[in-house]
């Protein structure tokens, strides 16, 4: 029973991803991708947790740490880089 | 009876991230992807890390299933509010619905500074050479 | 005295994440969250810090809850074939004033039901959020129930339990 | 999953090779990192694959009880993760600075080493840049 | 405990680390730098004496046995590489005292030169295909900065060529280990060759060959494969030009010999005949691109490619004294190339220019100098009595044994060209008069080289011409190791049994 | 980037970053982890401190030149070798001691005085390149 | 004293030259010519036992691993050559001394004549064949040295090069054709390929070789087409004319050509090309000489004759020829040296060497005009003179040839013709008639500059008027050696009573005088323009052009393969990469692929998918930001795939990593404009196929890799080892920190270069700008 559940759970987040990832994909702006990455980060964080269950190990968990405690800063860099490219712009640039 | 638990969790919370990635290809403006992916996404990779905990049932595990939770909500909120705020700032368009901006005074401070790259933000065809 | 605190915590983090609370564990904790103090010392605002974190913890339970609730809401949205919703973005003026509070706020409010933390006024008195369901159009709605509920959760929290 | 990677690996390299082709810089660099990434994969995949048991020995035993996936294409691959994004670093900043110096990040215009030779002019009177006193 | 393997790979690494933390003291990281390369010198001349006198040397850091942990093994070949890096090293260290400017060096010049030196000398003693990977990288990201360190518009331009080329050829390398990795499930060069001694699956075996033929090809700059070096050996400081344009592109020809000697043996006739189709046209255009230069570095940097294309000859006739002749050249060209390098950089401190048009007059003012260059470049054009020609003369005595008529027909005229570009720089830097001599005097940069800085640029050079001139005239000995080395590579047994059964 | 909020939180993650990133470092011997790891996400937390408060005060926070701590890193991983070769065993060899703490029987090698070299490089690398280009967009 | 020691001192005098010529100053030739002076008179001691039938051997071990020796061989004919060497060399030291006196690039003429001079004595001297090309090929660098001295001229450094492209040219294939002869004969040593003369004419690289080691011969000895290098080297100062091209350094070629005869010669092969040759270079270089009136370009082209001659004679091989060899040899070197010198002096002491400003010097310069004339008379072949004697033979030769005897009879009498006429041009045109006035005030020379001319002219008349001074000792063993025969006998004498020989020399005279009498307008007549222009001209355009030729082409190939486009370079390099790897392995593998796709989980196909979709969107983005961001995706998924293999370290550093990529790029491309412009489509399309090709040919490599069954030997050693010895349960980090430590330590080297790297990269820029105060 619970080996269908956790396909089940494969299958929703396999489809999620794939979600995600059109959105980042289509945009159609740079904000909307981030978007769509940091919702991929939760995706990860989810399929790894259910793989650990899947394969009864616990030593994936560690990995799911990292990706909720760092992906963050790539979505504060692309924060940042929207702000600055906008800060930037009347630079008198190429 | 764990495996119950297992399920629920694992279900529901695969259920969050699924609306969260609904949410993110669905609805209208960036704000309001923002907010599906945010609370959404959080709960349901919560969910399903705490689906892990039942699983095993150990100590170590279960601690390091909470430090990685408090870790997402005290990150996820932080991502969410930069992203918004930035892309605000320099020009995102809202919802026909949006019937009230009372920040718009400073962004369009803000703007003044950064016509090009409103353009560049929102159009929908940006492209360079490959 | 009160790096001292933030050093027990440490400790106890490191307990926590490590697994196994154990007292030479939690002395090696110790010696750790010393040193990384002795490198983080500069960065640690020293106003009250550490007694806020533990209200800071407690409260973010307080939110799960909150989470879900905030979460079902979009997730019967979401599946609506068209979307009826009026949002908007509003001023919350405030009466929460310590970087922590305010950052409490702003985050219990990105991660409740339909608002959103964009950021604060110029003067740092009003928090401007994007809020995903203004209903009938009510802006004072929106306002009043952060104020309300959030804020006032908070600092009652953070207040009554300085010192 | 072997093949299937292996096929993965080779859309990747194909990817990695379109845009070390691309005159913008900027992907030049992007198509290094894609092609990195692919690499890796390779030597993880050519050591053979085994689902959910990581090479760790069990708390309280010797050696580990049951199988095991191969440790060492992970530590390669780790090596060479590792080694891949210390160079990326610098390909990046260095793409980076050019542009800054060469006001531009199409690599058809950077012609400072190799100057075109401009019609009939003879190769003896291009003084070369780059002369230090 | 026999450490004497890893003195040469430990102390530019430890001088290097010294150099760094004395980040800011220039004047420090001058010294620990000579010291320090000086050091290495000893090491390595007493690792080639323990290697000539007690064979193949192996140690196991870590003390994992082969083929578990990685072997770093010194056999003469790779003994002679380290010992030609360590004169080198020891050499340009000291040029580099008169030449490199304060602001390079307080960017961190000489730990990174230690780190390149580093790199070479790990590449060379290794026994293991990954860790020759790292070694690869370990030179090439220090070589990215050294190349680029100044941040010069031509040198940007030039290491944006120089760096993607390389990173291109790296992974194409690293693909290479993983395959060969997944074929034999190990990465030491001894139980590799030994898997493969009795593999049914050559053909395999043989398109992993080329993965590494093309890896290493493109690190040693041959056709068509070496765009990268022209297009940036040019363009930074000479001292680390001479270092780049003798030694990294020797460390790839090393590594095609190493392979193509000891692993990938199983289908010669098909190997081998690739690498001397690739020689020849490397040898051809690699002049050709010299003898159309005016910039002395630029003539010099085209002929790198040119004579690595002798140096593949060489590998791809796989005989004895083919092999033997491929030292030779590899030892030869290093030193040669070296000084020509370093010469042309007195050359331009002493007036001004780097281009044939600008210079002029040198065999007049400046005799030392002229004997200097004319030393340097009559080794290279392969003119007796000094080491090209001996290099060059048995190379192609290989060729003629193995009758390969229209190959040898191709170098000797390749010869005569190499020869042409060397009288061009001659006749061009030293026999012409100085074109515009006003110029010097009005250029209120222009410092003439005097005192300390003299002996600092002069000393070094003089120290390789008179390598070449005694290895020239007394050949004997060296011809003994040469020959004893190529024996190691012709039989992989020796090699194998060395790191396998100690 | 001035945002109250992100200040605010730095300051709560960074010192979590940091004892998160000694965590994985020392549990890298027997679990996921260790000292390249380990060094990234303390590095991590440096980078966020740096984007939150600008490079001149993170600087000082740290208190040594990236490129210095590199220099020891590298010496570090060296001095792990040294001591196998003083030790009278090939370079790199392990040398361990086992002290025993609270009960707890510790192994204490010179493979950990590796990784601490490869984490003081890791951090030095990561905030070398960080700084620099954070000081150039400022 | 040995052999080996009398070439060393004339190396070693090399090197003490440029301080004697500082040190001794307007002496400084005369003390110098004591060491060729020395080693000649040493060489005299060996007539003796020479003549006595003995030869010397001498052998130093050089490099024994390839056959080479150090080794001499004297027999009459290297004992012949070295003493011509040596002798003419010292009066060259002398006459050098006085003609260069107040020049300041004295010291390193000395340098280079006696380095050249040392090497001539090694090429004659050396026995082991590689020895010779040794010394060989030091004759071709000192010799660019010589001909260049008066470097700041464009002209000098143009006939420096020539002549070092030609003979280098030669040099090289000579090469060749000498490892291939030591191949062929089992020896490097001639004296072993003489006393034991192994048959190669069978060989099937005989033909090979006797090519190439003809053109190293004609190119040095500079036979048509080649002969145009030697008047160009004319640039040179006279002394260095009157050594290298009267008795050394063309005469290398025939030397080489004469010593190794016995051993390659006698076949048809040999006999046509060498004969003919040598008769055509004979031919057209005489009548050349007459088209100019530069009194060197005259001695050079005669010199070229003799050169052609030597040739013939050596070509035809029968025992006249191989006598005529012999005599002719010293009989050149002994007039054309003192030639050379007379006409240096005259253009040292009057200021023009051109014969039609010349006129009446002789009361002027008499000693000078005597030997000159007694030299000219020898060349001319007038008895008593030794080049008489030689003439004679050369006729004699030339009347016995085996093939087209009338051919070489004409080609002789009709080059000797020119050459009497120009002996009567170079000596007549300066020394007799009118007086003319010239851009120097004419003065004797001093005696340095006619004691050579004085000796040599004498020794002329000496050996013409008592030839048994020669043809017993030296002249018959020479001509011995050169025939191979030991018991040859050579008998000289003046008179032979009337027979053709003699008869053909009367006509010579007479013709030869005539031409001298019509010379004035016969040199100016169209013909001999004509002439000159398609035989002397032409040849050397033909070189000029084919120079630039390879300089265009050089140019052209240069400009196409370093085009300075990193596309194109990098397109070479993958399309090569596809093609190599793509053949060999359908052309070499039986293409067994593994392609068992049954264990895949549904979500792996998805994860596969996502990867390949999100790295197209990456490639396809429409900026950079968007394709990091993609790239983020992709990085992220793989990290994933290390998850689901069971790899939680590689995971976690793949999304630290990609985490720090995506930091750096938003950094960077923050500075960074949006890139304008196309690739054109058409080149899309080429760049997407050879993408795919490599893709192609990864997978393919792959799939085959993974039908192969694998060994996890390493792997198990590993995990038996890793906490049981060193103490760690993750497996893979024992690996990095301790298995393979090196590794993990080469890797942390890379990042602390790369991080001091980026931050010279920054930095370095700031403070270059900040100096030059412009803004980035
Ligand atoms: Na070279
Ligand atoms: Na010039």
């Amino acid at each position: 029973m619970l080996n269908t559940i956790i396909l089940i759970t494969f299958g929703a987040l396999s489809l999620s991803l794939v979600a995600g990832l059109i959105r980042l994909m289509i945009g159609p702006s740079l904000p909307d991708r981030v978007v769509a990455l940091d919702l991929i980060a939760y995706i990860l964080i989810a399929f790894i947790a259910t793989y650990c269950v899947f394969t009864d190990t616990s030593d994936f968990i560690d990995a799911a740490i990292v990706v909720a405690l760092i992906a963050f800063l790539g979505t504060t860099a692309f924060a940042r880089y929207v702000l600055k490219a906008g800060q930037n712009s009347t630079d008198d640039k190429i | 009876m764990s495996e119950i638990f297992i399920a629920i969790l694992l279900l529901s919370g695969s259920f969050f991230v699924v609306v969260a990635a609904i949410g993110v290809l669905r609805l209208p403006d960036l704000m309001m992807k923002m907010h599906a992916s945010t609370k959404a996404g959080t709960l349901g990779a919560g969910l399903t890390l705490l689906a892990v905990s039942v699983a095993f049932d150990e100590i170590s595990v279960l601690t390091r299933v909470i430090a990685t939770i408090l870790f997402l909500l005290l990150t996820a909120p932080i991502a969410a509010h930069l992203i918004a705020r930035s892309a605000y700032y320099v020009g995102m368009d809202l919802w026909e619905n949006t019937i009230i901006d009372e920040l718009k005074n400073e962004r369009a401070e803000n703007n003044s500074a950064t016509n090009g790259v409103t353009a560049e933000m929102n159009s929908k065809e940006e492209s360079d050479a490959r | 005295m009160k790096l001292l605190l933030v050093n027990a915590l440490l400790a106890f983090i490191w307990a926590a994440i490590t697994g196994a609370v154990t007292l030479g564990n939690l002395l090696i904790g110790f010696l750790l969250g010393y040193i990384v103090l002795l490198v983080a010392s500069p960065a640690i605002d020293d106003s009250g810090y550490t007694k806020r974190l533990w209200y800071g913890i407690s409260f973010i339970f307080y939110f799960i809850k909150e989470l879900f609730i905030s979460s079902i809401r979009v997730a019967i949205d979401v599946m609506k074939p068209s979307f009826k919703m009026q949002s908007g973005i509003i001023g919350i003026p405030l009466d929460a004033n310590t970087d922590l509070e305010k950052t409490l706020l702003a985050n219990s409010i990105s991660l409740t039901p339909g608002t959103l933390s964009l950021d604060y006024s110029k003067d740092g008195k009003t928090l401007y959020i994007h809020a995903m369901y203004v209903d009938n159009g009510d802006i004072e709605a929106v306002r009043t129930s952060i104020k309300e509920g959030m804020e006032k959760r908070i600092l009652q929290i953070t207040r009554t339990g300085a010192p | 999953m072997e093949p299937l990677l292996a096929i993965v690996i080779g859309v990747l390299v194909a990817l990695s090779v379109y845009l070390l082709l691309r005159k913008n810089l900027v992907r030049v660099v992007i198509g290094v990192v894609i092609l990195s990434n692919a690499v890796n994969l390779l030597i993880f995949t050519l050591g053979r694959l085994d689902r959910g048991i990581p090479p760790l020995i069990a708390a309280g035993e010797y050696v580990p009880t049951e199988a095991i996936a191969n440790p060492l294409p992970q530590a390669l691959v780790l090596t060479a993760i590792v080694i891949g994004f210390g160079l990326f670093a610098y390909a990046l900043v260095l793409t980076y600075r050019a542009y800054t110096e060469m006001g531009t990040i199409n690599v058809d215009d950077m012609r400072v080493a190799e100057p075109a030779y401009k019609g009939e002019e003879l190769p003896e009177t291009a003084v070369t840049e780059g002369e230090e006193k | 405990m026999n450490h004497i393997v890893l003195y040469p790979l430990l102390i530019p690494i430890l001088t290097a680390s010294i150099a760094l933390i004395a980040f800011n003291n220039r004047r420090l990281q001058r010294w620990i730098g000579v010291i320090g390369s000086a050091l290495l010198l000893v090491a390595s001349s007493v690792l080639l004496y323990v290697v000539s006198t007690d064979g193949i040397q192996v140690v196991q850091p870590g003390n994992w046995e082969a083929p578990f942990g990685i072997s770093m093994v010194a056999d003469l070949f790779s003994a002679l590489m380290v010992l030609v890096t360590g004169l080198k090293a020891f050499v340009v260290s000291v040029y580099a005292l008169g030449d490199m400017d304060d602001e390079r060096e307080s960017f961190g010049y000489h730990p990174l030169y230690q780190i390149l030196i580093f790199g070479v000398i790990g590449a060379f003693l290794t026994g293991d295909l990954f860790n020759l990977y790292v070694w690869f990288e370990v030179m090439l990201i220090t070589s990215f900065v050294l190349l680029a360190l100044g941040n010069k518009k031509s040198q940007l331009d030039g290491a944006v060529k120089y760096v993607v080329i390389n990173l291109f050829s790296s992974l194409i390398f690293l693909s290479g280990v993983g395959i060969m990795y997944g074929i034999t499930g190990t990465l030491n060069f001894a139980a590799m060759a030994e898997a493969l001694q009795g593999t049914e699956n050559t053909g395999l075996v043989v398109t992993a060959s080329m993965m590494f033929l093309i890896a290493f090809g493109i690190k040693s700059a041959v056709f068509p494969l070496f765009f990268w070096l022209p297009a940036s050996y040019h363009t930074p400081p000479i001292t680390v030009t001479a270092i780049f344009g003798a030694l990294l592109t020797k460390v790839g020809v090393y590594s095609l010999v190493r392979m193509f000697s000891l692993i990938f043996t199983q289908d010669i006739g098909y190997t081998h005949t690739i690498l001397l189709w690739i020689a020849v046209p490397t040898m051809v255009v690699g002049v050709l691109g010299a003898a159309s230069q005016y910039d002395t570095r630029k003539i010099l940097s085209f002929h790198i490619v040119s004579q690595i294309g002798y140096m593949i000859m060489g590998l791809a006739f796989f005989t004895k004294i083919a092999l033997a002749g491929v030292i030779y050249y590899i030892l030869h060209n290093i030193l040669a190339k070296t000084n020509l390098f370093l010469v042309a950089g007195i050359a331009n401190k002493e007036v001004g220019s780097y281009h044939l048009s600008r210079l002029g007059g040198l065999y007049k003012t400046n005799p030392l100098l002229s004997s200097l260059f004319a030393i340097s470049a009559i080794s290279l054009a392969g003119l007796p009595p000094l080491t090209g020609f001996w290099a060059k003369y048995t190379v192609i005595y290989a060729g003629l044994e193995v009758q390969e008529w229209v190959v040898i027909g191709f170098a000797l005229a390749v010869g005569l060209m190499t020869l042409f570009s060397m009288t061009k720089i001659w006749m061009g830097a030293y026999w012409s008069p100085l074109p515009d001599a006003s110029r010097l005097a009005s250029d209120p940069d222009f410092k003439p080289v005097s005192g300390n800085q003299k002996a600092a640029l002069y000393i070094p050079v003089a120290i390789i011409a008179l390598v070449i001139v005694v290895l020239g005239i007394f050949g004997e000995p060296f011809f003994a190791i040469l020959f004893e080395a190529a024996e190691q590579l012709l039989d992989p047994s020796i090699y194998i049994n060395a790191v396998l059964n100690p | 980037m001035k945002s109250v909020i992100l200040q605010t939180a730095t300051r709560l993650i960074f010192p979590l970053l940091l004892v998160f990133s000694i965590f994985m470092f020392f549990r890298g011997h027997n679990e996921p982890g260790g000292g390249f790891i380990g060094g990234l996400v303390g590095a991590a937390a440096f980078v966020l401190f740096a984007i939150a408060f600008g490079t001149k005060v993170t600087r000082e926070l740290l208190r040594i030149d990236p490129r210095i701590m590199v220099g020891w890193g590298l010496l570090f991983a060296l001095l792990s070798g040294f001591i196998s070769m003083w030790a009278g065993d090939a370079f790199f060899t392990g040398q361990w001691v086992f002290p025993v703490l609270f009960g707890n029987e510790l192994h204490i090698g010179t493979p950990l005085i590796f990784d601490i070299g490869v984490y003081l490089v890791v951090v030095g690398f990561t905030l070398a390149v960080i700084f620099a280009l954070e000081e150039e967009t400022n | 004293m040995t052999i080996l020691f009398s070439v060393l001192l004339i190396f070693g005098a090399a090197f003490i030259g440029p301080m004697a010529a500082k040190y001794f100053r307007n002496v400084s030739g005369w003390v110098l010519a004591l060491f060729p002076l020395t080693v000649f008179v040493y060489l005299l001691s060996y007539i003796p036992l020479v003549s006595g039938g003995e030869v010397f051997r001498e052998s130093y071990t050089w490099v024994s691993y390839l056959g080479i020796n150090l080794s001499f061989y004297l027999d009459g004919f290297s004992l012949m050559f070295a003493l011509i060497v040596s002798g003419v060399g010292t009066f060259i030291m002398i006459y050098g001394g006085g003609y260069l006196g107040a020049d300041p690039k004295l010291p390193r003429f000395y340098f280079s004549i006696l380095l050249f001079m040392g090497s001539m004595l090694g090429v004659v001297l050396a026995d082991n064949i590689i020895a010779l090309f040794i010394f060989w090929e030091l004759t071709s660098i000192s010799s660019y040295l010589l001909i260049g001295y008066k470097h700041e001229k464009e002209e000098s450094r143009k006939s420096a090069l020539q002549a070092l492209l030609i003979t280098g040219s030669g040099g090289l294939v000579l090469l060749a054709g000498l490892i291939l002869l030591g191949m062929m004969a089992g020896t490097m040593e001639i004296s072993e390929m003489l006393s034991d003369p192994a048959v190669l004419a069978d060989h099937p690289w005989y033909l090979g070789m006797l090519i190439c080691i003809l053109i190293g011969a004609f190119t040095k000895s500079a036979q048509f087409p080649f002969h145009f290098w030697l008047p160009g080297a004319m640039a040179a100062p006279t002394p260095v004319s009157a050594y290298l091209h009267s008795a050394t350094m063309v005469k290398a070629g025939i030397y080489l050509l004469a010593r190794l005869s016995p051993v390659i010669s006698g076949t048809v092969e040999w006999t046509y090309i060498v004969t003919i040759t040598g008769a055509i270079t004979m031919l057209i270089s005489a009548w050349l000489a007459l088209a100019h009136t530069d009194l060197k370009k005259l001695l050079a082209y005669s010199t070229v004759m003799a050169l052609g001659t030597l040739t013939m004679l050596l070509g035809m091989g029968h025992e006249y020829a191989v006598k005529a060899v012999a005599v002719f040899i010293l009989g050149h070197s002994l007039y054309k040296g003192a030639l050379f010198m007379v006409a240096g002096t005259i253009d040292h002491e009057a200021g023009t060497r051109d014969v039609t400003q010349l006129g009446g010097l002789r009361k002027l310069m008499p000693f000078t005009a005597t030997f000159g004339c007694i030299a000219a008379l020898s060349m001319a072949g007038i008895a008593p003179l030794l080049g008489f004697i030689g003439k004679e033979l050369v006729y004699e030769a030339a009347l016995s040839a085996a093939i087209f005897p009338m051919f070489f009879i004409f080609a002789a009498v009709a080059a000797n013709v020119a050459v009497v006429a120009t002996s009567a041009i170079v000596v007549l045109k300066p020394f007799f008639g009118e007086f003319k006035e010239t851009p120097k005030k004419v003065h004797e020379a001093p005696v340095s500059m006619w004691i050579g001319p004085a000796f040599l002219s004498v020794l002329s008349i000496l050996f013409g008027v008592l030839p048994f001074m020669i043809d017993g000792t030296l002249i018959t063993k020479a001509a011995a050696s050169i025939a191979g025969t030991p018991e040859l006998v050579v008998s000289l004498s003046l008179w032979h009573g009337i027979n053709a020989a003699l008869i053909l020399s009367v006509l010579t005279l007479l013709s030869g005088i005539g031409v001298f009498f019509l010379w004035d307008n016969f040199r100016s007549s169209k013909v001999m323009q004509g002439y000159d222009r398609v035989l002397g001209v032409a040849p050397k355009n033909g070189y000029e052009h084919t120079l630039n030729g390879i300089l265009s082409f050089a140019s052209a190939q240069t400009r196409f393969f370093q085009n300075g486009y990193l596309r194109y370079y990098l397109l070479t390099l993958i399309t090569f990469f596809v093609v190599l790897t793509g053949y060999t392995i359908v052309a070499k593998t039986d293409m067994a692929m593994m392609l068992d796709f049954s264990d895949i989980m549904f979500y792996e196909w998805i994860l596969a998918g996502v990867i390949i979709t999100a790295a197209f969107a990456a490639v396809f983005a429409s900026s950079g930001l968007v394709a990091i961001a993609a790239l983020g995706v992709v990085g992220y998924s793989i990290s994933l795939v290390y998850v689901l293999f069971s790899a939680p370290d590689l995971a976690i550093t793949q999304v630290l990593v990609e985490t720090l990529t995506v930091i750096l790029v938003a950094l960077v491309l923050v500075h960074i404009p949006k890139f304008q412009g196309y690739t054109a489509p058409s080149s899309k399309i080429r760049d997407g196929i050879i993408a795919a090709g490599a893709g192609l040919v990864v997978t393919l490599v792959m799939l085959a890799v993974l039908t192969l069954d694998f060994d996890p030997y390493m792997s198990e050693y590993f995990a038996e080892n890793s906490y049981v010895v060193a103490y760690g349960r993750n497996i893979v980090n024992v690996i990095l920190v301790d298995f393979r430590a090196l590794d993990t330590f080469g890797e942390i080297v890379v990042l602390g270069v790369a991080g001091v790297g980026v931050y010279g990269l920054i930095k370095f820029g700031r403070k270059l700008h900040a100096k030059e105060g412009t803004n980035v």
